[in-house]
């Protein structure tokens, strides 16, 4: 079941991820960005876990929206409206959904989110941001539900697309966001963002394996 | 990583302690971290907000006081300061007239300002409005990117717009002077070292020694490219032939001329790039009305300099020589 | 060696057109390399004159102007100006009523200021008076050695002096106020890299990534000892304890306390300090009246800071207040 | 003959040595000092040729206050007022000398100019300076002068002196100048004005060779 308690395990599974990739994050942002971005979403996410903690027992759409607001508080830069508008607008899709512990309301809060970052941050998907991650891996979660697929699988799928989309933003030269600002010199360089939003992936595969 | 810091983590709250100590007349709020003038919010007066990541110091927190910002916001280094920041600034300023944003044109200080401004219109009638600045033009401008960096006109916007909201002028002109600055200003840097991230404790990018990057950002990018070490003559013109290129800076009142050090850039060096950058444009016949030479916009301990020209007229003039009274940038008063 | 400059030999010359371009109102003669305030003579003012190697701007020149020097002298990097310019410098202040000479003591400059003296009295008669600056604790003080070396508190008598030289004070009672503030301020520097001398090319000596010099000049002489790198908040305490320890600072009206800056340190970390060093004062029970936080006497671009401690009288503080507009230090006019 | 000519060949030849050994000075003044020793000199040295080749002929006084009065000019630091008083009093007292081609009046205008620096600068032998090298190579040159020995070897022996001497300076902890700054710090070092100082007796026997 997708539930709050599930969706909480996603977010400290995220939080984990990030703490752990920080000085990886920060190098990939290094090279074509400013080198603050472990630092911020570690600072973020750990909050985010921290307000979870304090928080007395909440909905599936409450948890997404503590992260979110939590985010958008501590994080700062790019990442911090992003990944804050990500976890608000997927909250928004689960609030007063009749049944969010299903896996097709999941991948609807994953989608609205994924909206969100688009509409925040007037991207698209082959500008060498984290859409590059996240977009990929909406359509494969989305793809294998529709195919009838059990959510293991569905979010394994959606993590792959995740990685592959990240590593397809290397040869990429970025126009939005900060490795812009280097033209051409911003080839041959993963971006950052698509990397801690591979992780978010991978954090939902392994936190909610054997939940749907 | 050699710094004069405790934990890297505490470094902006640790810096705004010692802002606070130094300056009396300022107001900070350190759990917002947004320094205020003293006497903010003045009534029937625009309110100035700008702010940004810290690590630009003197920039913008520097600034706060008499005829330039109401409240600057500090993020953390290199990171824009989040929406409640912001919120928090707008809210103190506000003395009925409305408050001008102050936005550098990165993509997080946009949205995070911008989401400021949601809060703000949600929670009050406050009106705000922003002036993004984007006058780097080391960044190809385009649609289709996120569009130019904002630099050292940054430092001339909030002067000048700070100015004419102290006549008492209404927010939509104050705007417009911030708006017409911005528009008529152009900048272009180079860095000799990188600089280092105290989270990150070590240099951004690698820089040979006998390299420099032109084309700098104030945040350790990399610039555009990487040229052989050259001497400061021709680094002036490496600086000022993409700027006059952009923007004809012939005719008129002359330019405001304002040489930048990136923080670990002496000012002897800083005086002897601005002879240079006063060689070039008398070649190109255009004079300088005023200057500033100084370490105003850094990047953390960057060593390097930006060189920022505004096209002058007689009203962005008066409003350069007006009164100003803040920790960095005092006169006439 | 990364700097922006031209030729290394051509550092100073190059540096002082650009000062004569930034500031109009400063008159440079570039073949004496001499920075006067646009109006010396004043009659009727006693002449202040200070000087010393270039590589520490702002000091000297940028403290010329309305309250602090009529005049000032740069040598080479690092090197006492010779007589010729100390003499020219007093020649072209002389108003009638007697030239200060600030000298920061070392070697070199006490013996050129000296020899200048000689001259001047041997052409003219001018009164002129030397005050030796010698406030830095690292330094042991003794009869048989060069003495302590005159370092931030240098700074400090340039503005104290110079706003009582503006009241019209007589020689004597200006002279005093220097020689009083030199024996009430002591300082102390430390550094987390080495500079490079144009000249020379190269830093002037190695420091590891993981030490600092505690004890060091602004010639980029070695310090008294190598320490491990420590946080802010320990280097105060280094910097501080021996100041404390000669000195006492506490009753009266508190200090005036000055955290200056290098050359390659940014005013993030200046501000950083200041807190640090108000807490240590604050521990020890010395009350802050005046402070001034930033880069006013740098050696090159050296990282690293010096923390100068004044202990401060009601006129003192007067005097501080008045008004100053120099290129550097400008407030009340 | 140590008349005009001769003199201006020793400090011709001082001159060279130091620009030679420019580097080396500089090197000896970044240990224990301000890294700007060589290039003082160097500017001094070359300032004082160029107007030595400016002026017309003068006599051997003339010679050496010009050089003093270069020195003066365009070294400043204390280099600058030491050799400009060196070379200022030792002209003094070769003005008016019946017969300044004597070795005697050269070995008298060395030591005056060597109570100069002494006057002016207020060291002691053993503060490690300049000192050092001078004082005893005016030692030797007097004592072997009184012993009878020609001009030519009376200079080879002030010269090893001034070299002893220099070499002496290296375990000594410096009480004048910017190496006493250094307390203990300054001992394992030679002083750079004892070096320099050395390559100025140095040019001396060599420019005077055979003019005894
Ligand atoms: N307009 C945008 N839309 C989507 N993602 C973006 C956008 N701009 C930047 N990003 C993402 O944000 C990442 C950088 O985040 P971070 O380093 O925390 O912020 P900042 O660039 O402000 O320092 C980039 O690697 C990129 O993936
Ligand atoms: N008081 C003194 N008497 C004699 N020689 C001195 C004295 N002070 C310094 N010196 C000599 O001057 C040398 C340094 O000269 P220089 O580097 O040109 O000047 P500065 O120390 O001003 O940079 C020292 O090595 C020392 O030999
Ligand atoms: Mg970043
Ligand atoms: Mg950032
Ligand atoms: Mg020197
Ligand atoms: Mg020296």
């Amino acid at each position: 079941m997708v539930d709050a308690e599930a969706l909480t395990a996603w977010v400290r599974e995220f939080a984990r991820l990030v703490h752990e990739q920080r000085d990886e994050l920060t190098r990939l942002d290094s090279a074509i960005g400013d080198a603050d971005h472990g630092a911020n979403l570690d600072r973020g996410m750990t909050a985010a876990v921290a307000a979870l903690d304090a928080q007395s027992a909440a909905g599936p759409a409450a948890v997404l929206k503590t992260t979110a607001t939590t985010l958008i508080k501590t994080v700062g830069g790019a990442s911090g409206p992003l990944y804050g508008t990500f976890f608000l607008r997927a909250a928004g899709a689960l609030d007063g959904v009749p049944d969010p512990t299903d896996p097709a309301a999941l991948a609807r809060a994953v989608r609205a989110g994924l909206d969100g970052v688009v509409a925040r941050g007037k991207a698209e998907r082959g500008d060498k941001t984290m859409l590059d991650a996240l977009g990929p891996a909406c359509d494969a979660l989305d793809e294998a539900l529709a195919a009838g697929k059990p959510l293991d699988e569905a979010l394994g799928a959606a993590a792959q697309a995740a990685a592959d989309g990240r590593d397809a933003t290397e040869p990429l030269v970025a126009r939005k966001g900060r490795a812009s600002y280097l033209g051409e010199r911003s080839a041959g360089h993963v971006d950052p963002g698509a990397a801690s939003a591979t992780l978010l992936v991978q954090a939902a595969a392994t936190a909610l394996a054997g939940r749907g | 990583m050699k710094k004069l810091i405790n934990d890297p983590a505490d470094v902006v709250a640790d810096a705004l302690r010692g802002m606070a100590a130094a300056h009396p007349d300022l107001r900070v709020d350190h759990e917002n971290r947004v320094v205020f003038r003293g006497d903010a919010p003045r009534q029937g007066k625009v309110g100035l907000v700008s702010g940004g990541g810290s690590g630009h110091e003197p920039m913008h927190a520097g600034f706060v006081g008499l005829g330039m910002l109401d409240a600057a916001c500090a993020g953390e280094v290199f990171t824009s300061p989040v929406p409640d920041q912001v919120a928090a600034a707008t809210r103190g300023v506000d003395g009925g007239a409305g408050v001008l944003h102050i936005v550098k044109n990165y993509t997080g200080d946009v949205m995070n300002f911008e989401m400021a401004a949601e809060l703000a219109a949600a929670e009050t009638d406050t009106e705000v409005v922003a002036v993004v600045t984007d006058d780097d033009v080391a960044v190809k401008d385009s649609l289709y990117t996120a569009g130019r960096r904002g630099v050292g006109v940054t430092v001339l916007v909030e002067k000048l717009a700070g100015a004419a909201a102290e006549e008492g002028r209404p927010l939509a002109e104050v705007a417009d002077v911030a708006r017409r600055v911005n528009a008529a200003g152009r900048s272009m840097g180079m860095a000799l070292t990188s600089c280092t991230v105290p989270a990150a404790g070590r240099p951004t990018f690698d820089l040979p020694d006998d390299e420099m990057e032109i084309g700098i950002g104030i945040h350790g990018e990399p610039g555009r490219r990487r040229v052989p070490l050259a001497p400061a003559r021709e680094v002036a013109e490496m600086l000022l032939e993409p700027v006059l290129s952009d923007l004809d800076m012939t005719g008129g009142d002359g330019v405001i001329a304002f040489v930048n050090g990136m923080g670990g850039t002496p000012l002897i060096e800083l005086y002897l790039m601005y002879a240079e950058v006063v060689a070039v444009l008398e070649k190109a016949g255009i004079g300088v009305a005023r200057n500033l030479v100084g370490s105003y916009m850094t990047s953390l301990d960057m060593a390097g300099c930006s060189v920022t020209l505004l096209k002058a007229d007689d009203e962005l003039l008066r409003l350069w020589d007006a009164p100003v009274r803040t920790p960095s940038l005092r006169w006439g008063v």
